[in-house]
């Protein structure tokens, strides 16, 4: 075991040049730059909407210069050939430097720390409380399998799942949020934009008042997977000879779910838990941080990747994937751990002879 | 006073409404022991997990009374029937192996019953209880997690948990067959002694006749899932009723097999076999703590022939069983039908034709998502190349009925079969084959000795018409006796003693082995 | 006073005309703005400043009047002096005006100022917006000389936009890397607090230097001016309604018409209203890539911009709140009329443009009603008859046996409302037309090299076009990729007319050379034209007072800072 | 009996599973007869004594006595005027609208909300939502079981062998797969959107890249845990190869997760093109999706009918495919008998 993870960690090194080498050659492929996209902003053909009410500014002669364009190109850097560009990337990621943002005058480091408190909150909440809901409704669900409870528990959790973000996310904010019906939350923002000058209770209302709807949009959607995996992996298990053995301990029927069932059963959940983790924290939804004006990682790594903001793109994927690769990493330690049989050694006994 | 009554119980399957139990009457008293013998499949275990109200409502439907301290235990709470369980009424499972959680170390399996005790009970109270079933070295055993110990080790840590909390009833489901008849001697005794000095009830199912003559007050027989007779154990054996009794009452044991055996063509043969566990792995030292489960055994076994290994629960038998099928990685060499060694192996899968094994515990080696029809044709169409769907059918068809199970059970999940059906279909696996070495762990632990008679003449019949090689493990010294040629014990790991069967039963040279010929019941 | 090509409306004046005489000073108005901001430095390339930081910060050398073509007045700079050569202008600081800190504003902080905006670290914008001014010279400490690469006739009035703000706020080191310094500059608002990306306040200058000079008087009446960022547009406008900020500004059909509505509006809480405009709104159109064969036929052109059922759309699709865009200079004075005037005739001779061409502008059809439609369809089939297309399997071929499948480059989503019934009529005529929206990036990088057969193109104008219609409509632009001829118009007559508008000094002479270019321009069919508004559609709550008239041209939310103020 | 009918034979027997399952299928096989239902065309036309049918023969407005000559669009104003005059009729099928034919004749402007011509309404263009309902979950579906089933296969493939085999081959798997599962899934996209025309098929084999990786991830797991059982030992014995121990004995008792998954993979897979739309690579918006019409529903919150009938469906869709897929778990596992 302790070969296996000096193995894996040491494997990590060459996985994130890999990744970042192939991101690095998928992007030289990718039709237009930070240049068509400034350009784009420039001449104001972004801004085409329905009716453009015209601005009347001068605009320029004859639109960007040649010249103008090989500034920019300098300016980003592209310029040099592609193996020495991708060099340079990989020394200063040696040197924990995530480089300079295109479009946003911070480095990538500190932007991405800058996201941190929405991504945590968001992500932090919806994650305990998803996998609080989910499991035991999943185990009640299985011990009551095919009862009328299993039916209409299946039923809202589906309904949740399948309710588009948007329409909840909006449909909150009218209902809860805005000036139609009850003005009762908040629309935007992580904190009061008084917050700094609130009491320490004040303080922690003012936030979670602040997230209550965001989160209730995050989790809805998020229990349904959870609770049917939950409830099918124990299905399986609830019916075994030890739960038997438990129950004539004298166990009670809890006690036999949570302390016998639950690790026997617990290795799908704990499979998803690594892309869980890493969508809860850092990839986020998209949808919410929009709709309730939220900053969070996941929405600068999607806006990074729709700007063709490079050296962000690169740099989220880089934490995203060290994050995951290390979670992964734990949960398969972690298999180990919830089932001792489980080895990642094919020694000779498991070669089928 | 009444500890339990079953009045008119019936069980029933839920989805065909076929009755499993019919019409089940009968009282246990206290510090009385009942035992329960009757054919395999007949309702024993249900039976038995009906007591404690453990009948998977899902599956089965129950009619009828069962009666605990005169209250039913069907109107009972959760809560209170948490209470009764493990403390007033304790139980020992057939199946061992599956019985134990597979992913919890002993140690928290057995601090459960600790916590749930009505006792006082200490960390002392697990050892005595360990070591009243022979279970001595504490703190390896509690370790472990079960997949890491042995068949008997399981059992007898099964029966450890259920005495630890001294309860007044204890039902005892087959509660010896993974152990050689020392260790049955000794555990019975432990618990005849907790029914002399608490008054705690016992019953006891065993398709032991000896045994159950020898502990049980009173008898029940079962076939079918009717109790047939209920008389005191004297009165059984003078005054058997009913047909089935009778024969099971008469059944006289064997002499010892004698056919003579030209010792040519060597089947396995083993070379300074050893085998080792990985106890330990730790983290941060290099050091890694393995525990060797063989050391230089060799063995040999001719054409023809059948060998019986005996020996201490624990002392690497299913080990090298299990090396001779090469599902174990071993130092030394091995042998089998002269030619064939790990490298041929590698190459060609074929020749696995040649040597097959029964497995000590059969509910876990057939897989729980296939129906027997499934399991049984497998090795008909990857080892012998039949691909006829009617032949195949054929001869599952054949094999099951000479295993005496029938053909409507082809199509049935493992899970849906009794412990003694369960081993049959796993021999029948085996036999299908016809391999020219057939290694068979305890195959007929959960065997009454009327289907064990039959298969054992299915097994000789074989072998003489085929030439083929038997290995026997077995504690069932009779089995041995009657089977084998030649005997090896074993203990703590290496080979103490072999020779002809007779040799070693009349004249045993080690300790070991003269104790265990003491304490059997039989006299050789 | 500047003023290009007439003569300027102000002279020793108080105020504006258009400002509200009996403003309140004090309040405060609350408005949004959609995004983030990452920076509180607006000239930077790498980074998003906060709405409206330009306008309420920093005073300009000369600012506007909206009621004006394009006519600057003294703000910064109490005068100018442009030289005979017309290769340079001087500009004389006003010696009361004040940074926020205090200090003086001289021309040192001009030229710097001119110098940063110039370098390579700010915005290419401001290199391109003054690409043809060489240098800052300081001649004195309120005398600032820039000299210029070319004659332009507007040169002087646009470096007259200078923004200006102090030596002191950023070093030139600094300058592209610190951007949380709030800017010393001379403007009637300062930062008094902002979040990243969350809000943003502006405080007024109580002491603003120029409080009382004509061009600022009466203006930037609220004490404070927050601006929320909200990152969703519907959002924003639930947030509106229930009270979250005072002021919004839609340029959206379907929304003004279907969700500015609830209690607020039926109680009058808040006002939803338009104020009307005279901003020249260009042209808007569904441009044909005539660089493509099937498109050098006029006939086709025609006939396809006779198919698109404007009145069907507006009605059905936009509420009826559009009108038809009627010239390549829609809703100002450079309108050409349907029929040709002798100005327009006269400049034709004199610049020797075929007399031909001189004709009345084509009618589009108007369609009120299913039937007259489908006239307006078969007089397109007729037109397209006539020049010898056919029709076999419901495909329309031209005469050289080309199919006429049209592929539709599209930026925006919201477009394929107002192609879809598009396609489906054309699809009676045989006319096969995809459209396709892409990712932004991908979409220039096609509009880069004409990789497109039609497009929606949009041309904004000023009150008064200058050398970027080089780039739109001449013979040069067409070949050039990155340019905005996405027509590929190549029209000689056309090249004239923009030099005339370029360099002429006389509005008149403009105004008729525009017409006249509107007019060869529109006969062409370069484009199907689309609508345009000629109000902006405005709600705020009932809490502000405003001038009686607005001026002529105007963005709405500026002109509401400006002149608004609390009841 | 084998092993297909005895499954089938226990899926029966969960009543819920059966009788989802046909009501998937009648949904699916009637969608399949979309152009039989929800069309512009006329089944059949009489017009001036003469019988037509414009369902099955494609006339031009010539035929009629019109001018272009094109298909005439039987709701429009022409055909309008010829069935309002003399004894002229004609029978639409139950829906008349296609998914792509506009309603020029709305009163309202669109999205206009239900009524009797458009019973669920129209979209942001004037088209029928009914119609685009029908065809769309015919697409939808048809798209996501491929997607699923082509997701699944290979996630199976990669998570079994990753799982079965342990040790460097799974060491070495997954290092690849982490790197497959890193690449910028959404460039990769784009790059194709600007090389290709979108199409259904291109989609689905781009998607089907990456679409695999978050279940190999649980079959792995599950394999690890499986293949250290004892009846995979008694497998080996029956000289089993380890593609058949991985399908007969491993593979059955490893699907909780597939099974899980599955119903949300395919609505999943719905929904992705939703969000793949705004890149262009979403199929064009004059394919009927329900993704496209979910993604009017956002652009047009306030028209309710939008987004309310496409969450019906896919809420009902889902419910189905999870019925379903509980009847094929206790199929496999064998529960009843
Ligand atoms: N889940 C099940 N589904 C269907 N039949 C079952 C199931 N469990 C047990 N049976 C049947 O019930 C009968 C009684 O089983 P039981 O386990 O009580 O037998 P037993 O007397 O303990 O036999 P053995 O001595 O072999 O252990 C058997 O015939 C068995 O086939
Ligand atoms: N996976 C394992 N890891 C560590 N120790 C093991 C493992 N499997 C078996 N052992 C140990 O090896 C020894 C031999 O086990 P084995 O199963 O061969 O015994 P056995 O002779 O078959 O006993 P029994 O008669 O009780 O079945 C036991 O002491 C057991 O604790
Ligand atoms: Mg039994
Ligand atoms: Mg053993």
């Amino acid at each position: 075991m302790t070969l296996y993870i000096f193995k894996r960690l040491l494997l990590m090194l060459p996985t994130l040049l890999g990744i970042l080498f192939f991101t690095f050659l998928i992007i030289q492929f990718v039709p237009g730059g930070p240049v068509e996209q400034l350009v784009n902003k420039l001449s104001g053909l972004d801004s085409i909407t329905e009716s453009s009410s015209s601005s009347n500014t001068y605009r320029g002669s004859n639109g960007l210069s040649d010249e103008h364009i090989e500034q920019l190109n300098k300016f980003y850097g592209f310029d040099k050939p592609f193996l020495e560009r991708f060099f340079i990337m990989i020394g200063n990621y040696a040197s924990f430097d995530l480089g300079m943002s295109y479009f946003h005058n911070q480095s990538v480091g500190d932007l991405i720390l800058s996201k941190l408190p929405v991504s945590i909150s968001l992500g932090l909440w919806s994650f305990i409380i998803v996998y609080l809901v989910s499991i035991p409704l999943g185990i009640k669900k299985a011990v009551n399998d095919g009862s009328r409870f299993d039916i209409i528990s299946s039923t809202i959790v589906l309904i949740g799942y399948s309710i588009p973000g948007f329409v909840l996310g909006i449909g909150l904010i009218v209902l809860l949020g805005g000036g139609s019906f009850f003005d009762i939350f908040p629309t935007r923002g992580l904190v009061s934009d008084d917050w700094s000058n609130l009491s320490v209770i004040g303080k922690i209302l003012d936030y979670l008042w602040h997230i209550t709807l965001p989160i209730i949009c995050l989790i809805i959607g998020s229990f349904a997977v959870m609770t049917m995996l939950t409830k099918n992996s124990f299905i399986d298990e609830i019916n075994k000879l030890y739960t038997v053995t438990a129950r004539a301990k004298g166990l009670s029927e809890n006690k036999v779910l949570y302390s016998h069932v639950f690790k026997n059963a617990i290795i799908p959940i704990l499979t998803g838990f690594p892309a869980q983790f890493v969508s809860a924290f850092f990839t986020g939804s998209i949808l919410i941080e929009t709709i309730f004006s939220l900053d969070g990682i996941g929405l600068l790594s999607y806006e990074a990747i729709i700007q063709r903001d490079y050296p962000v793109v690169m740099g989220t994927l880089f934490v995203f994937t060290l994050i995951g690769l290390l979670t992964k990493l734990i949960t398969d330690i972690m298999y180990v751990y919830v089932d001792p049989r489980i080895k990642f050694t094919s020694s000779n006994t498991q070669r089928n002879l | 006073m009444t500890m339990l009554e079953f009045i008119n119980y019936s069980v029933l399957l839920n989805n065909s409404n076929a009755p499993l139990i019919k019409d089940l009457s009968f009282k246990l008293e206290e510090a009385q022991s009942l035992g329960i013998v009757g054919e395999s499949g007949s309702g024993k275990s249900l039976t038995a997990l009906s007591a404690l109200g453990l009948l998977n409502r899902r599956i089965f439907s129950t009619r009828g009374q069962v009666l605990l301290n005169r209250r039913n235990i069907f109107e009972l709470t959760d809560t209170e029937l948490n209470n009764i369980r493990g403390n007033e009424i304790s139980m020992i499972f057939q199946e061992p192996m599956l019985s134990l959680n597979p992913v919890k170390d002993l140690q928290s399996q057995i601090y459960e019953c600790v916590e749930l005790s009505n006792k006082n009970l200490d960390h002392n109270d697990i050892k005595n209880s360990l070591n009243a079933v022979g279970l001595t070295n504490t703190n390896k055993i509690l370790s472990s997690y079960p997949h890491m110990i042995s068949g008997g080790q399981r059992q007898r840590f099964m029966i450890a948990m259920s005495i630890l909390r001294k309860p007044n009833i204890m039902i005892a489901d087959e509660p010896t067959t993974a152990l050689d008849v020392t260790l049955q001697k000794q555990i019975l005794d432990t618990l005849n002694n907790l029914k002399n000095d608490l008054n705690m009830s016992m019953l006891l199912i065993s398709h032991d006749i000896e045994l159950i003559k020898r502990y049980c007050d009173q008898i029940l027989v079962m076939k079918d899932g009717v109790l047939i007779e209920n008389k005191p154990t004297s009165k059984i054996f003078s005054h058997p009723d009913h047909a089935y009794t009778k024969q099971l009452v008469n059944f006289k044991t064997s002499k010892f097999r004698e056919d003579y055996i030209t010792k040519e063509n060597k089947v396995l043969e083993t070379k300074n076999l050893s085998c080792k566990y990985l106890v330990k792995d730790s983290f941060f030292r290099k050091k890694k703590e393995y525990f060797n489960a063989l050391e230089d055994i060799n063995i040999n076994i001719y054409e023809g022939e059948s060998v019986g290994i005996v020996g201490e629960s624990g002392s690497g038998k299913t080990t090298l069983a299990m090396s001779i099928m090469h599902l174990l990685s071993y130092d030394g060499e091995i042998r089998i039908c002269d030619k064939i060694t790990q490298e041929k192996l590698l190459g060609d899968r074929q020749l696995r034709r040649n040597f097959q094994i029964i497995f000590q515990d059969p509910f876990s080696s057939l897989s729980p998502r296939m129906t027997i029809k499934q399991i049984l044709s497998e090795g008909i169409v990857s080892l012998l190349k039949i691909t006829e769907h009617k032949k195949i059918h054929q001869m599952c068809i054949n094999i099951l009925n000479e295993v005496g199970l029938e053909e409507n059970m082809l199509y049935r999940y493992p899970q849906e079969f009794s412990g003694g059906q369960r081993q049959r279909i796993a021999i029948a696996r085996a036999l299908v084959l016809q391999p020219k070495l057939l290694i068979l762990d305890e195959p007929t632990s959960a065997l009454d000795v009327l289907v064990q008679d039959s298969i054992v003449k299915l097994l000789l019949n074989l072998q003489s018409k085929f030439n083929l090689s038997y290995c026997f493990i077995s504690h069932d010294l009779n089995l041995i006796k009657k089977m084998c040629h030649r005997t090896y014990v074993m203990k703590d790991s290496v080979i103490i003693e072999q020779g002809t069967t007779r040799e070693i039963f009349k004249n045993p040279q080690e300790g070991y082995t003269r104790n265990l010929l003491e304490s059997s019941f039989i006299n050789y | 006073s500047i003023s290009i090509g007439y003569q300027a409306k102000y002279k020793n004046f108080d105020n504006f005309d258009y400002v509200n005489r009996e403003a309140f000073k004090g309040g405060d108005i609350t408005i949004s703005a959609f995004g983030t901001f990452d920076s509180l430095n607006p000239f930077l390339l790498k980074s998003l400043s906060p709405a409206q930081i330009n306008n309420l910060m920093f005073d300009t050398l000369m600012t506007r009047s909206l009621d004006e073509p394009s006519s600057s007045y003294a703000l910064l700079a109490k005068a100018y002096q442009l030289a005979d050569d017309k290769l340079s202008v001087n500009y004389y600081i006003d010696e009361n005006a004040r940074f926020k800190n205090g200090d003086q504003v001289t021309a040192y902080d001009v030229k710097y100022s001119f110098d940063l905006l110039l370098s390579e670290e700010a915005h290419p914008q401001y290199r391109i917006y003054w690409t043809d001014v060489e240098s800052a010279e300081v001649l004195d400490a309120y005398t600032v000389k820039f000299n210029f690469k070319r004659r332009n006739p507007e040169l002087h009035m646009i470096i007259g936009d200078l923004p200006v703000f102090s030596k002191k706020w950023l070093s030139k080191r600094e300058f592209p890397s610190n951007v949380k310094k709030i800017p010393i500059t001379s403007g009637p608002y300062t930062i008094s607090d902002y979040s990243i990306g969350k809000y943003i306040i502006y405080e007024r200058n109580k002491n603003y230097w120029a409080q009382d000079i004509p061009t600022r008087r009466h203006m930037y009446n609220f004490d404070r001016v927050i601006i929320k960022y909200y990152k969703d547009m519907t959002v924003a406008l639930e947030a509106f309604k229930a009270g979250e900020y005072d002021y919004i500004h839609e340029n959206h059909s379907k929304r003004w018409a279907r969700d500015y509505k609830g209690p607020n509006f039926e109680n009058n809480k808040i006002i939803k209203t338009e104020l009307i405009h005279s901003n020249n709104t260009g042209i808007q159109g569904f441009a044909f890539n005539t660089r493509n064969k099937i498109f050098k036929d006029i006939n086709l052109r025609k006939a396809i911009s006779y198919v698109f059922d404007f009145e069907w759309s507006n009605n059905k699709l936009f509420y009826n709140q559009y009108l038809r865009s009627d010239s390549y200079f829609t809703n100002s004075e450079m309108k050409s009329e349907i029929q040709v005037d002798t100005d327009e005739l006269k400049l034709a001779k004199e610049l020797d443009i075929n007399s031909n061409r001189i004709k009345p502008k084509y009618l589009l059809p108007i369609n009120l009603s299913a039937s007259e439609y489908r006239r307006s369809l078969i007089s397109a089939k007729k037109i397209l008859d006539n020049s010898g297309y056919y029709i076999r399997n419901n495909q329309l071929y031209s005469k050289n046996k080309e199919p006429i499948i049209i592929n539709f480059l599209l930026a925006q989503k919201g477009f394929e409302r107002i192609l879809a019934p598009f396609r489906n009529n054309l699809q009676r005529l045989g006319i096969k037309l995809n459209y396709r929206t892409v990712d932004l990036s991908l979409y220039q990088q096609r509009l880069d090299n004409y990789d497109f057969d039609m497009t929606v193109v949009s041309y904004p104008q000023s009150q008064s076009p200058g050398s970027e219609l080089m780039s739109m409509f001449s013979s040069d632009s067409a070949n050039k990729n990155g340019a905005f001829n996405f027509p590929g118009i190549q029209d000689q007559d056309v090249d004239k007319l923009i030099e005339r508008i370029i360099y002429t000094k006389n509005r008149g002479e403009m105004i008729t050379a525009a017409k006249l270019m509107d007019r060869l321009l529109w006969n062409q069919f370069y484009m199907v034209p689309n609508w345009y508004i000629n109000t902006h559609r405005v709600a705020f709550y009932n809490k502000f007072n405003m001038p009686k008239e607005p001026p002529l041209y105007y963005q709405a939310t500026n002109y509401v800072l400006q002149t608004w103020s609390s009841k | 009996m084998n092993t297909f009918s005895i499954m089938w034979k226990n899926f029966k027997s969960s009543r819920r599973s059966l009788y989802s399952l046909y009501i998937f299928m009648f949904l699916f096989i009637v969608s399949l007869f979309s152009e039989m239902i929800s069309n512009d065309k006329p089944i059949i036309m009489n017009i001036d004594d003469r019988v037509y049918y414009p369902y099955i023969i494609d006339y031009t407005e010539i035929d009629f006595g019109g001018e272009l000559e094109t298909t005439p669009d039987y709701k429009g104003y022409f055909i309008t005027n010829l069935l309002e005059s003399g004894d002229n009729w004609a029978i639409f099928p139950i829906n008349p609208h296609s998914y792509n034919s506009i309603n020029y004749n709305n009163m309202n402007p669109n999205p206009a909300p239900p009524s009797s011509d458009n019973l669920l309404g129209t979209d942001d263009r004037g088209r029928d939502v009914l119609a685009r309902l029908i065809y769309g979950f015919r697409l939808s579906v048809v798209f996501a079981l491929a997607l699923t089933a082509i997701g699944i296969v290979i996630g199976l493939f990669f998570g079994a062998i990753q799982g079965y085999f342990a040790g460097r081959i799974d060491l070495y798997l997954q290092r690849f797969i982490e790197i497959w599962g890193s690449m910028p899934e959404l460039y990769i996209l784009i790059i194709f959107a600007s090389i290709f025309e979108p199409s259904i098929l291109l989609l689905i084999f781009l998607l089907s890249l990456f679409g695999w990786i978050s279940l190999s991830d649980y079959v792995r797991a599950e394999f690890l845990k499986g293949r250290n059982m004892d009846y995979v030992n008694a497998a080996r014995t029956l000289g089993l190869t380890d593609y058949q121990i991985i399908i007969k004995h491993i593979l059955p008792n490893s699907l909780i997760s597939v099974v899980t998954f599955l119903p949300f993979r395919i609505s999943g897979a719905i929904l992705i093109l939703t969000s793949l739309d705004f890149l262009g690579l979403g199929v064009p918006s004059t394919t009927p999706s329900l993704g496209e019409l979910l993604s009017q529903g956002k652009e047009n919150i306030s028209a309710w009918w939008l987004s309310l009938t496409t969450f019906v469906v896919l809420v009902g869709t889902l419910m189905l495919l999870i019925f379903i897929g509980e009847g094929i778990r206790e199929s496999i596992s064998g529960k009843s008998s």
